[in-house]
């Protein structure tokens, strides 16, 4: 039943949205539906709750791990602020329907709203820390997206983000206060928290609890100093106004500390922080009212004192003083409710709120006066109205607090003065806009009684606040009871609900209240002037250049950090490199192990002077670019020769065929890329980068030569011994590469039929224009084809062919293999390009080489998966040696499959990447593969 | 020979890293081919070193260690890939932003020098 | 392996080394590049070539088989060498290289 | 045949991508037809083998049916199957939204976006070191390409830095890979563990550099401050399925973090446990708050959803530094929360541009956008803010209760503050000022339908919350286990011959 | 004696080694430094014959084979680069 | 016949290589290499420009042997030119006028050319009548273009019947 409640409205809010097409009544009826359901629950509840002080809890699990649960209880405090919440609920549905205007999407207004309210209905009978705090949150969403609901007016977004900011701020401080207090506990469960305030208030994080949770609960219920956001939360709707920022959300922060009464408070922490918040908040509340010419401004900011009151009354830590808290909270509710109402009411019909502009408005709506009257005295606290009661209430116990030491008269004076603000701004509210003259510009506007049920909630009201204020003990009497036990847990304190205790300080004080606020309005003029003096920043324009100047900073220090300058990024990555080096340098035990040198000759150190000389010239001649290629190549030759002399046939083969390719493929890009570079780099950047390099070199090398000379058994020996017999190839690199690992291998191909696939998507569509001189300004030759290298291209094709396919069947047993042949075959193939051009060779060959490439790693992988058929794992090997008469004996093995499937690759991707950029200077469209 | 392989790797990584930190892509990519001779003559050297020892059996009654010859192979050939795939890349910059500065940017430019 | 073979590989040898060598002399040594790119057909033809043969001869004796694969390295570089000189004069005179003075007739327009 | 079941995340996308790119006659429908068959075969196969690593027990593939350490294998536990099905999940709808027409703005999409799935599910599944770098090269490669899709300047620029750092951090990887071997003697995860345990390292030196160039190529994958700037650059320039796609990619890094802590980082036999964890754990403060202030100074959709990306990359880092049972837990959970919520904004963002014309995804007053897509914008910004009631509030909420550190609770905080400012204002900017004479274009359902497919998820994660954090548990106490691992890879080895 | 005979091979080739080496850092022209790096192949092919019969194994044949084969093309490439700029047209 | 076997002689040329290469003339290694000597023609067939047929294989067979001879001999010479003082070197760029018109021939005889140290052709005109020369050390050019027609372009043109 409990989920019912809480469930009804959540899931209703999808009704309105729904039912939109069916017209606005339908809409608001769609929307008063679920209320009205949830509400006849609550009344059911109350006999039990109200009367007999029982709880009802309901639990189902959901993140126990967290201890997160959907909890629910419904205790007294919990059934009195859902009957806020489900009641003005309902009656502001009512009212809304009417005060919207025909154009206003209704749907969605009421969709927000009923999330709204089960977002509060959650909040306040949530029987789990964490599920309180989801639903914390949830109201601040809704009561955004409300709050913005004119979305087309700046200060409806403006306000909005300004309430998301302050209160979705609160409920962060707010959960990480819950999960401090939970883990202190051990428990999220509300039942055990309570019990075990003792163990927070001992606790050493206690304070930071505290503050955390208070901050959630003073951004929430707009407390000093973060009550700026409630009244330009004004610019909703005047329905969503009455709702959220008098009865129901604000009153969430209050809720919460009457709900964590029992853990939190007791302490003078607590009564320091929150009563001076509170108190703070009544009388700045108070006056800002005053001087309000809108009058919801007015309202707003009388409601932020009347918080402040509460507040205020929580934090004098007496028990007395809580029950004075939930019962002005009540009423508050239904004056504060009421007078929205009715502002709401002369908004429709003047068409503005602008006291200044108002006047008279008795002669055009006397009931809606009356009723305005009414409960404005209710606000003022006159006698035989409910505000009078709790704030007699409110003097009794300020005069009897003995806290602030010396100070402790303050209490009751400051306490006095914010009632005849009160009063005062009451009185404003009253006078200013029903009696003297009628202003001539409203007089032509007509305004009339609005339609009877845009009133009818008002008239509830406010007959609410008489029943109260003359019947309280009939009225009000048990909930009040059930609600403040709840709130303290159990014990209640000794009060009366009396409208007479006779003559006593407190009366005096509200007598002098009264007048005082009666005076007060009466020399207003000069107070105006005082507070005209004062310097009023808006707060959204100072939030909004407080949050500019915020994102301008965040975007200064990004920019500081993170320039967008390649070169930095690389230093930062290498940067760790070569400390880490330096670090290795340093503490290296001995660069020279046990392991004996391998000699060295002449030919081997003209090799390594050869390699250092020409990788240096490469860096130094690296701005004339042709030159530092041809350099570059020198070491790849020379680090071939290396491989060959150290026993790595396999090695130098394949380096000495890749660097044939590469050049050719720096040769391509070179024809349209600038080929003279400028010197641009800082001498900051160039120490800084030979500082890197330095380091790094060094380091590796250093530590190659650690390496090198410390040996170690590693898993080599099986590849030697098993593979002849377990993979049936001589040539043991060969053999790991399409045998014991042949999965990398595989990989490998993969990516160079990746890089062949991107790099054709790369360069498609991309227009270069071709230089028409060369580096030295020079016209390029005439002939484009020369003869002599013609002929001679296509006598290497056959034979080049041939050695490819040499290569590739010996690769298993010696040096050899498919990438390697597979170059050779490109390379020979390429050239016929390089001497024939381009719409030669493809006269001849199929130009498409992507099926190519997928045949060729598609054959290997078909290879791998033939095992599968045998239940063997992927890329099972086998072979067999057969023996055919004439021929002899031969091996056949699925490796040499597997090999011919990367041969096709390498030709594939090799010719389909040069024939891609050998294109691009080729003018001819051809559609996108 | 260890001391001499050192120093190659030495000088090759260095003058590679400092190319890499250059601010045009041709150098850019000439650093990062002398990076992967380096990476690979070390990746190599891990398995220690062996003369007339190829992993070639029946060759030589020592060999020496096949994998880190297997792995560089590999490495080769990736690092094949990803080099043209880089100079494909820095060729799409060239005519994308008519620069071949590895941040784009086109100032410091001789305008007959754009595409 | 007999005393003959070795002498005739270690003839070989040095032939071949020699013109090897001079053959980079000649790249060093000549004064413009059209002579220079006169140089390598040495190390190309005679130096590779007699390197082959002391190749050809000490495989052949050592396995006591006919060993004869090495001769396709010539084969190849016969085929392919000329191009590369072709091609780097066909460049040479298109830079319009500067040549010796002595040199009688034009090089021609590219 | 079961038994084989393990190869099939690598071998599906493979096929795949390889027949789309042998389909010669450039049949768009055809390729759009086998790219989806297969993402979507993904996932119940992802599914099934989730079921098969739940039970505890870690399968071992031992590819050529060479026995470990020698051969190559790939290993399933709890860990890589939860890997996989993430990426199960997210590839689906995004290949569905790439089919709705971004493919067609360059060659060989869909091709590339199977190996990309390729590169990924291999790297979740292998268990050899070696073989890790070539799957990293695998999804690196098919990633710029990717990165690349569409062209234009801007992708060309992150292109370029994007391809430029992860090649020298693939050379920094072969480095590192090299001084693993030296030290160990061995490629295999497990073995290296091995070595260490039973202290036959040829030197700590070795082991600690090489561990530490791993570790870094990683975190530069991973993007890890100060190895994060080619992140908001990249993700905000890549077409929006693409962008999507990559929501996975940081995450691979940090999944091969995770993977070799227990067995080397973390170890405690391991040289490289004093050395590197001390540094981890500020670097990743420092991340989360420069991804904070980065999401605050967005100016773009796309590079908000960048730096989202980058927050939750710094927050999982804290918590994997932390090597508790509790904390892994979270953090899994938070891994597939944001992996799933980033990619799904990436999506939306792709959709608001698409309505926008000129202006795409810039903050700035536009045309009137459907209410469909506003819906859709603030329920992310709800997940992705972490405000209750949505997955983002629950992976937060597990965060902080697992991390008893006061720095990461103010950070994390603060930065879903920033974080929910900045969506405020994005969404009031975009959605709320509009110009009304500007009209929105129709939206079809089907546009909605890969972005619905991906919130269903974090939904999903919600209603689940409770036994999804047990399985999480389950995971961080597998993984933990070094042990286990250890014996499960080479106790299961077959015989040698 | 053989052995002797290789040593001064070795140390003749080596030398020319040296000597294109120095031609391709000096140049002073294009062309030069061009043909310099094809001797350096030519002369590598001597130099792993060399070692061929010094290490009394044909395992190196190949490379040997390899660069007679294709070593031509880079050189014939950068001299057509010089020549027309577009390599493939 | 000639669709499924192109050209017999490069055939025959292809099965001797194949040999060579395997550096083993064992049966097995026979039958392999007709197969690559089948297959390879066919496939490369579409690349080849019109090629003359030998019309006098012997008369081939001696010219090798003729280049060779002139090689070693040149060598020699040229190898006391290059360490005597350059100073003293006559360089000339000839004009070899041609009568063969043959592309495939004009290709061999340019390569003679450059094979024979002291002599590099250097350029084909467009309109395939002159090679030029690059001679090291020429003391009387009429007299070496005379060598080169005699002693090469005519055995050529003679061995191709052009
Ligand atoms: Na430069
Ligand atoms: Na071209």
């Amino acid at each position: 039943m409990l989920f019912a409640m809480v469930a009804l409205p959540l899931l209703g809010a999808l009704l309105p949205r729904l039912v939109q097409p069916l017209g606005r009544r339908s809409v608001a009826v769609a929307a008063a539906l679920p209320a009205l359901l949830a509400f006849l629950l609550l009344a059911s509840a109350a006999p039990a709750v109200i009367g007999e002080g029982a709880v009802w809890k309901a639990s189902l699990p959901w993140l126990p791990q967290a201890g997160l649960a959907l909890a629910f209880r419904l205790d007294g405090l919990a059934w009195l602020f859902a009957l806020l919440i489900l009641g003005i609920g309902l009656l502001v549905i009512l009212y809304g329907h009417y005060y919207l205007d025909k154009r206003d999407p209704g749907g969605r207004f009421f969709s927000f709203l009923l999330l709204f309210m089960a977002a509060m209905l959650g909040v306040v009978t949530a029987d789990n820390l964490l599920l309180l705090v989801v639903f914390w949150e949830l109201t601040s969403i809704s009561s955004f997206l409300l709050i913005g609901y004119w979305s087309d007016q700046s200060a409806a977004r403006k306000g909005a983000r300004m309430a998301l900011t302050l209160t979705g701020a609160g409920g962060l401080a707010l959960l990480a206060g819950v999960i401090l207090i939970g883990q202190t506990v051990g428990s999220y469960d509300l039942g055990t928290v309570l019990e075990s305030g003792d163990r927070i208030r001992a606790d050493s994080l206690y304070p930071l609890m505290l503050s955390l949770v208070l901050f959630g609960v003073f951004t929430k219920s707009a407390q000093f100093p973060f009550q700026f956001w409630l009244p330009h939360a004004m610019s909703a709707p005047t329905p969503v106004s009455a709702y959220l920022h008098s009865a129901t959300m604000v009153k969430a922060g209050v809720f919460l500390l009457a709900r964590l009464y029992p853990a939190l408070a007791g302490t003078d922490l607590w009564f320091v922080l929150v009563s001076s918040a509170g108190l703070a908040t009544l009388l700045f509340g108070a006056w800002m009212a005053l001087f309000r010419h809108d009058l919801k401004g007015l309202l707003a900011y009388s409601t932020i004192s009347h918080l402040g009151l509460i507040t205020l009354l929580f934090g004098l830590n007496t028990s007395l003083a809580a029950v004075a808290a939930v019962f002005h909270i009540i009423n508050h509710a239904t004056f504060k409710a009421s007078l929205f109402m009715a502002a709401g009411i002369i908004d429709h019909e003047t068409g503005t709120r602008d006291i200044r502009r108002l006047g008279g408005l008795r002669r055009y709506l006397p009931v809606t006066a009356v009723l305005a009257t009414v409960a404005s005295m209710a606000m003022a606290g006159v006698p035989l109205l409910n505000g009078f009661l709790s704030k007699e209430m409110f003097f009794a116990v300020a005069t009897e607090t003995s806290l602030y030491g010396s100070l402790h008269w303050l209490v009751p004076i400051l306490a006095v003065l914010a009632g005849g603000l009160s009063v005062a701004y009451s009185l404003r509210f009253v006078h200013d806009v029903f009696f003297g003259e009628v202003p001539p510009a409203l007089a032509a506007h007509h305004p009339h009684e609005p339609p009877y049920f845009m009133r009818a909630p008002v008239e509830v009201l406010v007959v609410l606040c008489l029943l109260v204020g003359i019947f309280p003990a009939v009225f009000v009497g048990p909930l009040l009871a059930a609600a403040a036990s709840a709130t303290l847990n159990g014990s209640l304190p000794e009060y009366s609900l009396a409208i007479w205790h006779g003559f006593n300080l407190p009366l005096l004080m509200s007598v002098v209240a009264l007048f005082g606020g009666i005076l007060l309005y009466r020399f207003r003029t000069p107070l105006f002037a005082l507070q005209r003096s004062w310097p009023r920043p808006s707060a959204p324009q100072v939030f909004e250049h407080c949050l500019q100047n915020m994102i301008g900073a965040a975007g200064a220090v990004v920019k500081w950090i993170d320039n967008g300058a390649l070169q930095r990024y690389v230093a930062w990555l290498l940067l760790p490199v070569a400390l880490m080096m330096l670090a290795a340098i340093a503490s290296m035990p001995d660069w020279l192990g046990e392991r004996a040198l391998t000699p060295v000759d002449g030919l081997a150190v003209l090799a390594a002077v050869l390699a250092v000389v020409s990788a240096v010239a490469t860096v130094l001649l690296r701005r004339r670019r042709l030159i530092a290629l041809l350099m570059i190549s020198v070491v790849g030759l020379v680090v071939s020769l290396v491989f060959l002399r150290l026993s790595a046939p396999d090695l130098a083969l394949t380096q000495l065929a890749v660097e044939v390719v590469t050049v050719l493929l720096l040769m391509l890009a070179m024809y349209f890329l600038p080929t003279r570079g400028t010197i641009e780099s800082s001498s900051w950047d160039v120490s800084r980068d030979l500082f890197l390099s330095i380091s790094i070199g060094a380091g590796m090398g250093l530590l190659a030569l650690f390496a090198m000379t410390h040996p170690g058994d590693t898993i080599s020996a099986f590849f030697i011994d098993n593979s002849v017999p377990g993979g049936g190839g001589k040539n043991v690199v060969n053999v790991i590469l399409v045998d014991f690992r042949g999965f990398d291998t595989l990989g490998e191909i993969t990516v160079l039929a990746i890089a062949a696939a991107g790099i054709y998507a790369l360069l498609e569509n991309l227009g270069l224009c071709l230089p028409l001189y060369d580096p030295d300004g020079r016209r390029w030759a005439r002939e484009r084809h020369p003869l002599v290298l013609r002929v001679i291209s296509q006598a290497v094709l056959p034979i080049a062919l041939l050695v490819a396919m040499y290569i590739l069947l010996r690769g298993h047993n010696l040096p050899g293999g498919g990438f390697i042949a597979g170059l050779v075959t490109a390379v020979a193939l390429v050239l016929q390009y390089v001497a024939n051009g381009v719409h030669w060779v493809h006269a001849r060959v199929p130009n498409n080489y992507h099926p190519l490439v997928a045949s060729g790693v598609l054959l290997s992988a078909l290879t791998g998966l033939a095992s599968l058929l045998f239940d063997h794992p992927f890329l099972t090997s086998t072979f067999s040696h057969l023996h055919w008469p004439l021929v002899g004996e031969f091996e056949l093995a699925s490796a040499m499959l597997f090999d011919l499937g990367v041969y096709l690759t390498v030709v594939g991707a090799t010719l389909l990447i040069l024939a891609r950029l050998g294109k691009l200077s080729v003018v001819e469209h051809e559609e996108s593969y | 020979m260890e001391i001499l392989l050192a120093i190659m790797i030495a000088a090759l990584t260095g003058c590679g890293v400092y190319l890499i930190l250059r601010l045009r892509t041709f150098p850019v990519v000439l650093g990062l081919t002398l990076l992967s001779y380096a990476v690979n003559l070390f990746l190599f050297s891990m398995g220690r070193l062996l003369e007339n020892a190829p992993a070639v059996i029946g060759a030589s009654e020592l060999h020496a260690d096949p994998l880190p010859q297997a792995l560089v192979l590999t490495a080769i050939v990736i690092g094949f890939a990803m080099t043209a795939f880089l100079m494909a890349l820095a060729l799409r910059a060239w005519g994308e932003f008519g620069s071949d500065h590895i941040d784009g940017r086109t100032d410091e430019l001789d305008p007959e020098q754009r595409p | 392996m007999t005393m003959a073979t070795e002498v005739l590989v270690s003839f070989l040898i040095l032939t071949g080394a020699t013109f090897t060598l001079i053959g980079s002399i000649g790249l060093v040594r000549l004064r413009d590049f059209y002579t220079r790119l006169h140089g390598p057909t040495k190390a190309t033809t005679l130096g590779v070539g007699s390197i082959i043969l002391a190749s050809l001869v000490f495989f052949t004796a050592k396995a006591g088989v006919l060993s004869v694969h090495e001769l396709l390295i010539t084969l190849f570089l016969f085929i392919t060498a000329p191009v590369s000189a072709h091609l780097l004069a066909k460049a040479a005179m298109h830079r319009q290289e500067k040549k010796v003075k002595n040199t009688r007739g034009e090089p021609w327009q590219q | 045949m079961m038994a084989h079941m393990i190869i099939l995340p690598v071998l599906l996308p493979l096929f795949a991508g390889l027949l789309i790119l042998l389909e010669w006659r450039q049949r768009i429908w055809l390729r759009r037809l086998i790219s989806l068959a297969a993402t979507a075969a993904l996932l119940p196969l992802a599914g099934y083998l989730w079921l098969q690593a739940a039970g505890g027990e870690i399968g071992v593939y031992h590819l050529g049916d060479w026995a470990p350490p020698f051969g190559i294998v790939l290993v399933l536990d709890q860990l890589a199957a939860l890997m996989l099905l993430v990426t199960a999940l997210l590839a689906l709808p995004v290949c569905l939204q790439a089919c709705r027409g971004e493919d067609k703005n360059g060659a060989n999409f869909q091709a590339l976006f199977q190996f990309q799935l390729l590169g990924i599910n291999g790297a979740f599944l292998t268990g050899d070191l070696f073989n890790l770098f070539v799957f990293f090269e695998v999804l690196l490669i098919a990633s710029y390409a990717l990165l690349m899709h569409g062209q234009g300047a801007e992708r060309a620029r992150a292109g370029v830095h994007y391809v430029v750092l992860n090649l020298t951090g693939s050379s920094l990887f072969l480095f590192g890979l090299g001084l693993i071997y030296a030290a160990t003697g061995t490629l295999n995860m497990a073995d290296v563990t091995r070595v260490l345990m039973e202290g036959r390292l040829v030197s700590p030196l070795l082991l600690q550099i090489g561990g530490a160039l791993l570790l870094l190529v990683f975190a530069l994958k991973a993007a890890l401050l100060p190895f994060c700037f080619w992140l908001p650059g990249a993700y905000a320039a890549a077409s929006a399925p693409v962008a999507a796609l990559f929501a996975i990619m940081t995450k691979v890094g940090l999944y091969a973090i995770w993977r070799l802590w227990p067995l080397l980082f973390g170890h405690e036999a391991s040289p490289l446990n004093s050395l590197v964890t001390p540094w981890l754990w500020p670097l990743a403060l420092l991340t989360l708050a420069f991804a904070a202030l980065g999401v605050l100074s967005a100016t773009r959709l796309a590079t908000l959803a960048a730096w989202l990306v980058l927050m939750s990359v710094g927050s999982l880092m804290a918590v994997l530094t932390l090597a508790t049972e509790q904390a892994w837990a979270a953090g899994l959970y938070y891994l597939v929360h944001s992996t799933l919520a980033a990619a799904a904004l990436f999506l939306l963002v792709g959709l608001i541009s698409a309505q926008r014309g000129l202006l795409a995804d810039q903050l700035k007053a536009g045309n009137d956008l459907p209410p469909s897509l506003a819906v859709l914008f603030l329920i992310l910004a709800v997940v992705l803010v972490g405000l209750p009631p949505l997955s983002g509030f629950i992976g937060k909420m597990m965060l902080l209760q697992a991390t008893p550190d006061a720095i990461f609770w103010i950070l994390l905080l603060l930065a879903s503050l920033l974080s929910l400012i900045a969506f405020s204002r994005a969404g009031s900017t975009v959605f709320w000022r509009q110009q009304k004479d500007a009209f929105a274009e129709r939206m079809a359902v089907a546009d909605l339908i890969p972005l619905l497919l991906l919130l269903l998820c974090t939904l999903v994660m919600v209603l689940l919350a409770g036994p999804l954090a047990e399985a999480a548990r389950g995971i961080a106490v597998q993984l933990l286990d070094s042990q286990g691992y250890v014996d499960a890879v080479l106790g299961s080895g077959r015989a040698l011959p | 004696m053989l052995s002797t005979a290789l040593i001064i091979g070795f140390f003749m080739v080596g030398t020319a080694l040296m000597l294109g080496g120095w031609r391709i850092l000096i140049g002073p022209t294009l062309p030069d430094r061009i043909l310099a790096l094809d001797t350096l192949y030519i002369n590598s092919i001597a130099l792993i014959v060399l070692f061929g019969i010094h290490a009394g194994t044909s395992l190196y044949f190949e490379a040997a084979l390899l660069i007679a084969l294709i070593g031509f093309v880079s050189t014939v490439a950068v001299a057509k680069y010089l020549l027309r700029g577009d390599i493939i047209e | 016949m000639k669709r499924f076997w192109p050209s017999p002689l490069l055939s025959l040329a292809m099965w001797c290589l194949w040999l060579l290469l395997a550096n083993d003339f064992s049966a097995g290694q026979m039958v392999l290499g007709i197969f690559f000597a089948w297959l390879i023609p066919l496939l490369t067939e579409p690349f080849w420009l019109d090629r003359p047929r030998v019309r006098k294989p012997w008369k081939l067979l001696s010219f090798l042997l003729l280049v060779h001879r002139d090689i070693l001999v040149a060598n020699l010479a040229v190898a006391k030119l290059i360490l005597s003082p350059p100073s003293k070197l006559r360089p000339a760029f000839v004009e070899v006028p041609l009568d063969i018109r043959n592309d495939f021939v004009i290709t061999i005889l340019a390569s003679v050319v450059s094979l024979t140290p002291g002599t590099v052709s250097a350029d084909v005109s467009q309109d395939r009548t002159v090679l030029l020369v690059h001679g090291l050390d020429v003391a009387d050019i009429p007299a070496m273009i005379a060598t080169i027609k005699q002693r090469y372009e005519a055995p050529l043109k003679e061995i191709y019947g052009c």
